[in-house]
């Protein structure tokens, strides 16, 4: 059984110290650990950002993909070996911005893998522009006038996308955050969890206070059930989105790969042999 | 009139009005006579109505392109006749539907006008839809050929749908073929020489590769539809199933191809196919998969461009991009086939060399090769013909002793390839991103480092082995035809035609275009004293390339472009040859 | 005052007989008549596909984009001139499959435009591969064995993702749809109509028959309030998305361009003088 | 010591240690004595911590490059002295905090190393974050510079936060300055020559490209962060509002060039701004604007690739990319300053051009020419140094005979540029398509058309007047130097000092490599009797490019190529320019 040294490597973090980035790693890897998964079985798919830079620090296979991509990427990986353990990671901008095509279909597809987004409200790596997330009036670098656009909702985009599985976490609160990781990769499908994890470098607004002061936890109301659409959307936009905890589930969700008829159990990734002589008689006798 | 090699049929009329089907009903009876075929489908950018038309040559030797004149066309409005009659000879055959009152414009009299009440003879039949059986049946009769193969066509390619589908069709061409016989008896003068029966197939260059990726052990391909690519996605979703594989319908070609590259990674086989607005998009992710070295198979079905240009159009232009359409440099693997075989082959070859030398390969295919028909010989569609090669992998034995999370995915070697690990291996953890890393993966902006992997990923293709340039005929050629792709299978013919006006013609094709094959390019031309290359765009994008490569400034080397949207004819080059020929001597 | 025939073109059509797309057209011709807009004052951006084809037919200034590519394109054109009437269409595929994540974006930044998505469950002009709009289920080109994805549901999302105007109009019921065409003209923001237009080729389930069976009509429904944004979340939930109408509609919609500070109000297009020196000196003098 | 003609002055760190604002710092103030001054920063892809410098070359005379050698170094950290140490050349001063207990390694016995206890003092004043302020003073006293100029500096940078500030601030710049003059009074021996006052601005060539673009008309901007292309958008953004315009800040980079066309079918100059990764991203709509003749202007700021690659480093690697980088064939300018002010005048003109061609006009900048701040006259920034010219438009008095609908935007013209009419005016309605289309705009697939059309847009670019050459230096040389963008200044300061060594050179760069000048090139270097081609790419992009244009394949042409991220030194060109210059005579 893998221990939690298993799931790091030599490498040094690259965050500003106090990025919230340092507590969505520290709870991916003891997610890790709780699930008792092997470093082998682990595939991260990664974007580009700081947030991006997270599967550096977990020993397990990486595939640290161009900015945005992380979805089709992480499908190709599932699709081609069922036996892994398939998370994306990626931040705001990567997820939201230009990401957002492959972020709602991957929502309806449900492919079996677990998405962390680590939201911030602002593009960290390239020094503090808006992001998707980025709330009204927000200043930075390309705001400085204030954010005027409407942020997007990626929980209720979610949800109503028509993800399986919906949950926010927030760095500091390690073991929720911790829990809804296992949850999510524990779920039959595409797991989004939005994770907020401030910067501290270049967001001075939505800072660890301002959510300790703002979040409200959905775990501490008994009364709220995750498996209902039309509450988790009315949930949502009475709160603004600024709830931790599990949003929506599916519990009816099939992932995409057991939907497709005739994929092969064993992983695609070791199949290669030539085909068979009957199979390709077949084929040959489809043609003129 | 004496036996001739080869019979050119076409059949025109509006888009959705079947012609293609009847166009592959020909093409497949004559396949199955024993003649060899090739199919050329002329389309437009829209779904039903505006012109179409669909050529069928029918040879007794094999054919590879298309050709100047049309013997028998069959008409199912006036508008076919008037934008076709032109290269009908004198003495060819117009057939045409007596509905819409034929008339053959001034200037054309040459040709004989057979009018055939083709919709009236299929609504007798029971409905207008068997008009275009009437008109195989006719067929049929105008060349001579048998009856009961097209016969036994109907009954196979109806034969799910029951007797009261099969019988009036069939009804359908023994009266156009009756009709023929009893009314325009003596036109029907065409004697096609004996067939060479063999086991052949009709097949287009798109399900050539897709069959060829398939064997050399494509399991994921993923794609976004687009003309003329999306057959090659098609014909996988047919066949994907059976060899428990899996295609994807992309939302875009940036998602295609990171799935691919996602599967590649995974130690998958995949692939994407598209054409050139869809690879435009692919370009950011093709670095990647160079950066990281993950192999993938990308196919590019050239159509003619730029932008949207006419999708449903022939062009090879997209050459250059696939050299230098990313940014920065990335190595990369790029095949160019110019015929069915190496439309299979390279499908199959390309997944062993992307494994092998650890980089996006490239398959630069055209509309012409991947849409149009051609005979050939089943055993070429051999799903043993080259073993699936995996490149240099390390084993999970090997791993035992690397500590986890310190085994060196981009190890520095004399090749420059590095054994790789696949997900699932223990011990084989490693981190592959597109940012600039070191032995173990780790992210380096060391400059040494740097300059180390560079070139250790150039360095993968200095070995290259596979072979880059074909030559036929004379070595000491008069003139020499170059090119790549479908026109090559054009030069061909029009190769023969002056070898038949006696004059020393060769031809050389590349078979890749990176990396350049420059010394073996050179070698081929040697003996040459003029070169006529031959491309399918505005720019000359072949030549340009050679003379980057310090091949093709001088005089001997003379360049012949065409970028309407329509293949050359071998006649075209035929004449265009002769003058340079004609030219004084070179210097 | 212009005329039908002022917004016609000498191009015939290239649709097939009984596209859904001819319904669609002549609504829109006689929305542009009825909203008494001028041919030059109309900038129609258009995508690929036989949808898109829309815009060679309407006399106006037409750009033809690349697949996917309406939205942006339609933004700048705005931008450039708020003087113009500016009309995005395309089809299911050029809105929601390569355009999602622009159309996303478009949603909440709410620039003042009017998209008309030309919804027919299929990839046209492709010949008939399937759409993100396409059913669980439907048999296709692609999906020989029926699809296994779930569909966008693109007017729920619309509504999620913070649309300002959403709409659905069936390109078989005439008046409704040129009234919701104009409505969304006349709307100070986006403007989606999503527009069921039947493709008689590739589609042989959601024909106009299933539509005329299945769609129920909003606007005899009084007690339905467009302005509740939870409820037409709601509704949409329990119609699949089978209605025609109004869904929703934010009264304090405010465009993006009156948001931007400093706009000019004259068109950017127009302004080709040198800067003026008093604002260049202010420039250069913050340089170093 | 003698009189010298420059100092380089180098200040190292952590990142997120105020580094830049301190490097700023000085090149600011001693702009303003009079001196020229060139900042070169070195940095990496994260926000804080990890090695980081930044050197300012302070001289008599203009400057483009940096040096080789590093004569004051400022070190915050022992790291900065192990990194930097060995460009200290013997008798240079390596000034450290203290606080580390900096040691000098081996070997390097020639550099003075003074140790001040830069946190110290910053601590006594109030705040450690007073550290640099230190340091600047400090080095004002090692570089013998007077003092108020750095005095007033921080007066009116912190101005606005009071005299609580400035205070301190001023304190801690006096502070190191006088510990310097008491303790090391022995060490200040460098003697600048006498400065040259002057009207001068410091300014990078984003700024430089920014302003050129606001002064050329542009008034619609579009784009995605990018390193290091995003100070063009916040450049932007700070000044759009100014003059009335908008900046988009886009979801991403297809979003942006789109967006971009948008604006520029409407009318309106409208550019984007990117990198790499995000230029690959726009080769379709590349090919849209080219095809739809669309003006719109792209300027990439060129980084260290492929993929993700090095994205704070410098490499000049997507030249054939813009030139090749979109499917089919779509003429397009692409324009290569080299120079601040050359980044200010192709800022400007890209926007004439791309209204006077109706194409895309590509600006081919790098990361060391956009990022790196120089000294320029402030006349260079000449907001009329050319009039905004619209190229060819039709008024809506043209337009008045015109039927509605029936205007011909692509009229075959003879220099193949149509008169255009923008959104607003009456009866020059048109489809502009990326599909093929006639004159009118309609799609059309006609062969006869498509060919008139290809050959039409092509035809705009035949005339091209734009400058492509410059040369400097004797036409008869031994060697000339050439290359594109910011590896020229560094060319031109290796010429200097080859010509002090008695050498013969020229120098030699292209302005616009599309389309490319050949015949000015050829006469720009028909004398020479090498050409040493210097590019920061593995492959030679720029040679390669002249390849294909028959120039570059003789023996005179040599190639030397640096790709480790790192920008050429000029001590590196002459190291080189002087071997090559060794070598047996060429044949
Ligand atoms: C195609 C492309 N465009 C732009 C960039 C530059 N870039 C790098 S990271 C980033 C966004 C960072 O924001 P986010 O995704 O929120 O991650 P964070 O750094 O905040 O964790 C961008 C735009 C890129 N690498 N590739
Ligand atoms: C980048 C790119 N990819 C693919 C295509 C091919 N293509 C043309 S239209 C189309 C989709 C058509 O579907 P839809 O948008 O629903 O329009 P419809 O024809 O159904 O109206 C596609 C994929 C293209 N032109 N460009
Ligand atoms: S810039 Fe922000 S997101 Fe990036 S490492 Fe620093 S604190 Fe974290
Ligand atoms: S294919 Fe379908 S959508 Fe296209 S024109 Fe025909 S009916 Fe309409
Ligand atoms: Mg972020
Ligand atoms: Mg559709």
């Amino acid at each position: 059984m893998a221990t939690l040294a298993d799931f790091k490597t030599s490498e040094k973090s690259w965050w500003c110290p106090g990025c919230g980035d340092f507590g969505v790693l520290a709870a991916l890897q003891k997610s890790l650990v709780a699930l008792d998964l092997e470093p082998e079985k682990l595939a991260i798919v990664a974007g580009i950002g700081c947030s991006g830079k997270i599967g550096n620090y977990v020993n397990g296979y990486n595939l640290h993909v161009v900015h945005g991509r992380v979805l089709p990427s992480a499908m190709g990986v599932r699709l081609a070996n069922r036996d892994l353990t398939v998370i994306g990671v990626g931040g705001d901008g990567d997820a939201y911005a230009i990401g957002m095509g492959h972020f709602m279909h991957a929502l309806r597809r449900n492919v079996n893998l677990t998405y962390l987004v680590m939201d911030n409200h602002i593009y960290g790596l390239t020094k503090g522009q808006y992001s998707p997330t980025s709330d009204s009036g927000f200043k930075t670098k390309t705001t400085p006038a204030g954010n005027i656009e409407a942020p997007v909702r990626p929980l209720t985009t979610a949800v109503a996308g028509g993800a399986t599985f919906v949950a926010q976490g927030f760095s500091s609160w390690q073991p929720q955050l911790a829990e809804l990781i296992q949850a999510g990769v524990r779920h039959p499908g595409f797991a989004l969890i939005n994770i907020i994890s401030p910067c501290v470098t270049y967001n001075k607004v939505n800072t660890y206070d301002w959510y300790k002061q703002n979040l409200t936890n959905l775990a501490s109301d008994d009364a709220y059930d995750p498996t209902d659409r039309v509450a988790a959307l009315t949930r949502l936009n009475a709160t603004d989105e600024l709830v931790t905890g599990l949003i929506y589930r599916d519990p009816t969700s099939v992932p995409y790969e057991d939907r497709v008829a005739h994929l092969a159990k064993e992983p695609l990734a070791h199949q290669d042999g030539p085909v068979d002589q009957a199979v390709w008689d077949k084929i040959l006798a489809q043609l003129g | 009139m004496a036996e001739t090699r080869g019979v050119a049929w076409k059949i025109g009329g509006d888009q959705g009005e079947g012609i293609d089907s009847t166009g592959d009903a020909l093409a497949t009876v004559a396949n199955r006579m024993g003649y060899y075929v090739y199919g050329y489908k002329s389309f437009s950018s829209r779904i039903k109505g505006g012109h179409t038309n669909y050529k069928v040559r029918v040879a007794t030797v094999p054919v590879e392109a298309t050709t100047d004149t049309t013997d028998v066309l069959v008409a199912l409005n006036q508008e076919t006749i008037d934008k076709n009659v032109a290269e009908v000879p004198a003495g060819g055959l117009v057939l045409a539907d007596a509905a819409f009152h034929p008339v053959l414009p001034a200037g054309h009299a040459g040709a004989h006008l057979i009018e055939l009440p083709l919709t009236q003879i299929a609504k007798e039949l029971g409905s207008v839809l068997m008009r275009n059986m009437v008109a195989v049946g006719a067929s049929a009769a105008l060349m001579n050929l048998p009856l009961e193969p097209f016969q036994d066509y109907v009954a196979r390619r109806f034969g799910s749908k029951g007797a009261a589908v099969v019988g009036p069709n069939q009804a359908a061409v023994q009266r156009g073929y009756d009709q023929i016989r009893a009314e325009a008896g003596h036109l029907t003068q065409i004697r096609l020489g004996d067939p060479h029966p063999g086991d052949r197939v009709v097949i287009t260059g798109n399900d050539a590769l897709a069959l060829g990726a398939l064997a050399g052990g494509c399991r994921i391909m993923a794609a976004y539809p687009i003309t003329p690519a999306s057959d090659v996605m098609e014909a996988l979703i047919k066949w994907m199933p059976l060899v428990g594989g899996v295609v994807v319908q992309s939302e875009d070609e940036i998602a295609a191809i990171n799935l691919a590259i996602g599967a590649g990674f995974t130690g998958a086989r995949a692939m994407t196919a598209t054409s050139g607005p869809g690879f435009s998009l692919m370009q950011e992710a093709l670095g990647l998969a160079s950066m990281t070295e993950t192999p993938v198979v990308v196919a590019d079905i050239q159509r003619s461009g730029p932008s949207t240009g006419m999708p449903t159009k022939q062009e090879q232009s997209d050459l250059l991009q696939m050299l230098n359409g990313s940014h920065g440099e990335s190595p990369r693997i790029v095949l160019t086939p110019s015929s069915i075989p190496e439309a299979f082959a390279d499908g199959m070859d390309a997944f062993n060399l992307a494994e092998q030398y650890q980089c996006p390969v490239l398959i630069a295919s055209d509309l012409s090769l991947g849409l149009w028909t051609q005979s050939v010989e089943r055993s070429v569609l051999d799903r043993t013909r080259a073993p699936i090669v995996r490149g240099a992998m390390v084993t999970e034995r090997d791993l035992e002793d690397v500590p986890s999370g310190q085994f060196k995915r981009y190890a520095l070697t004399e090749s420059g390839v590095s054994p790789r690990s696949v997900p699932g291996m223990k011990h084989g953890q490693f981190l592959a991103t597109g940012a600039e890393h070191a032995e173990s993966g780790k992210v380096s902006e060391d400059p040494a480092n740097r300059v180390q992997m560079m070139q250790k990923r150039f360095r993968k293709l200095e070995g290259f082995a596979r072979e880059g340039v074909r030559r036929e005929g004379p070595a000491d050629a008069d003139m020499t035809l170059l090119s790549v792709g479908s026109t090559v299978g054009i030069l061909r013919e029009a190769a023969g035609m002056l070898a038949a006006q006696g004059h020393r013609v060769g031809l050389v094709w590349l078979r890749v275009l990176a990396p350049f094959p420059t010394r073996a390019l050179i070698e081929a031309l040697a003996g040459s004293r003029r070169v006529l290359v031959v491309e399918q765009n505005a720019t000359g994008q072949v030549l340009n390339l050679m003379r980057t490569h310090g091949i093709g400034h001088e005089p001997r080397f003379h360049s012949f472009l065409k970028y309407d949207g329509v293949p050359f004819t071998p006649g075209e080059v035929v004449q265009q040859a002769a003058a340079v020929l004609d030219l004084a001597e070179v210097l």
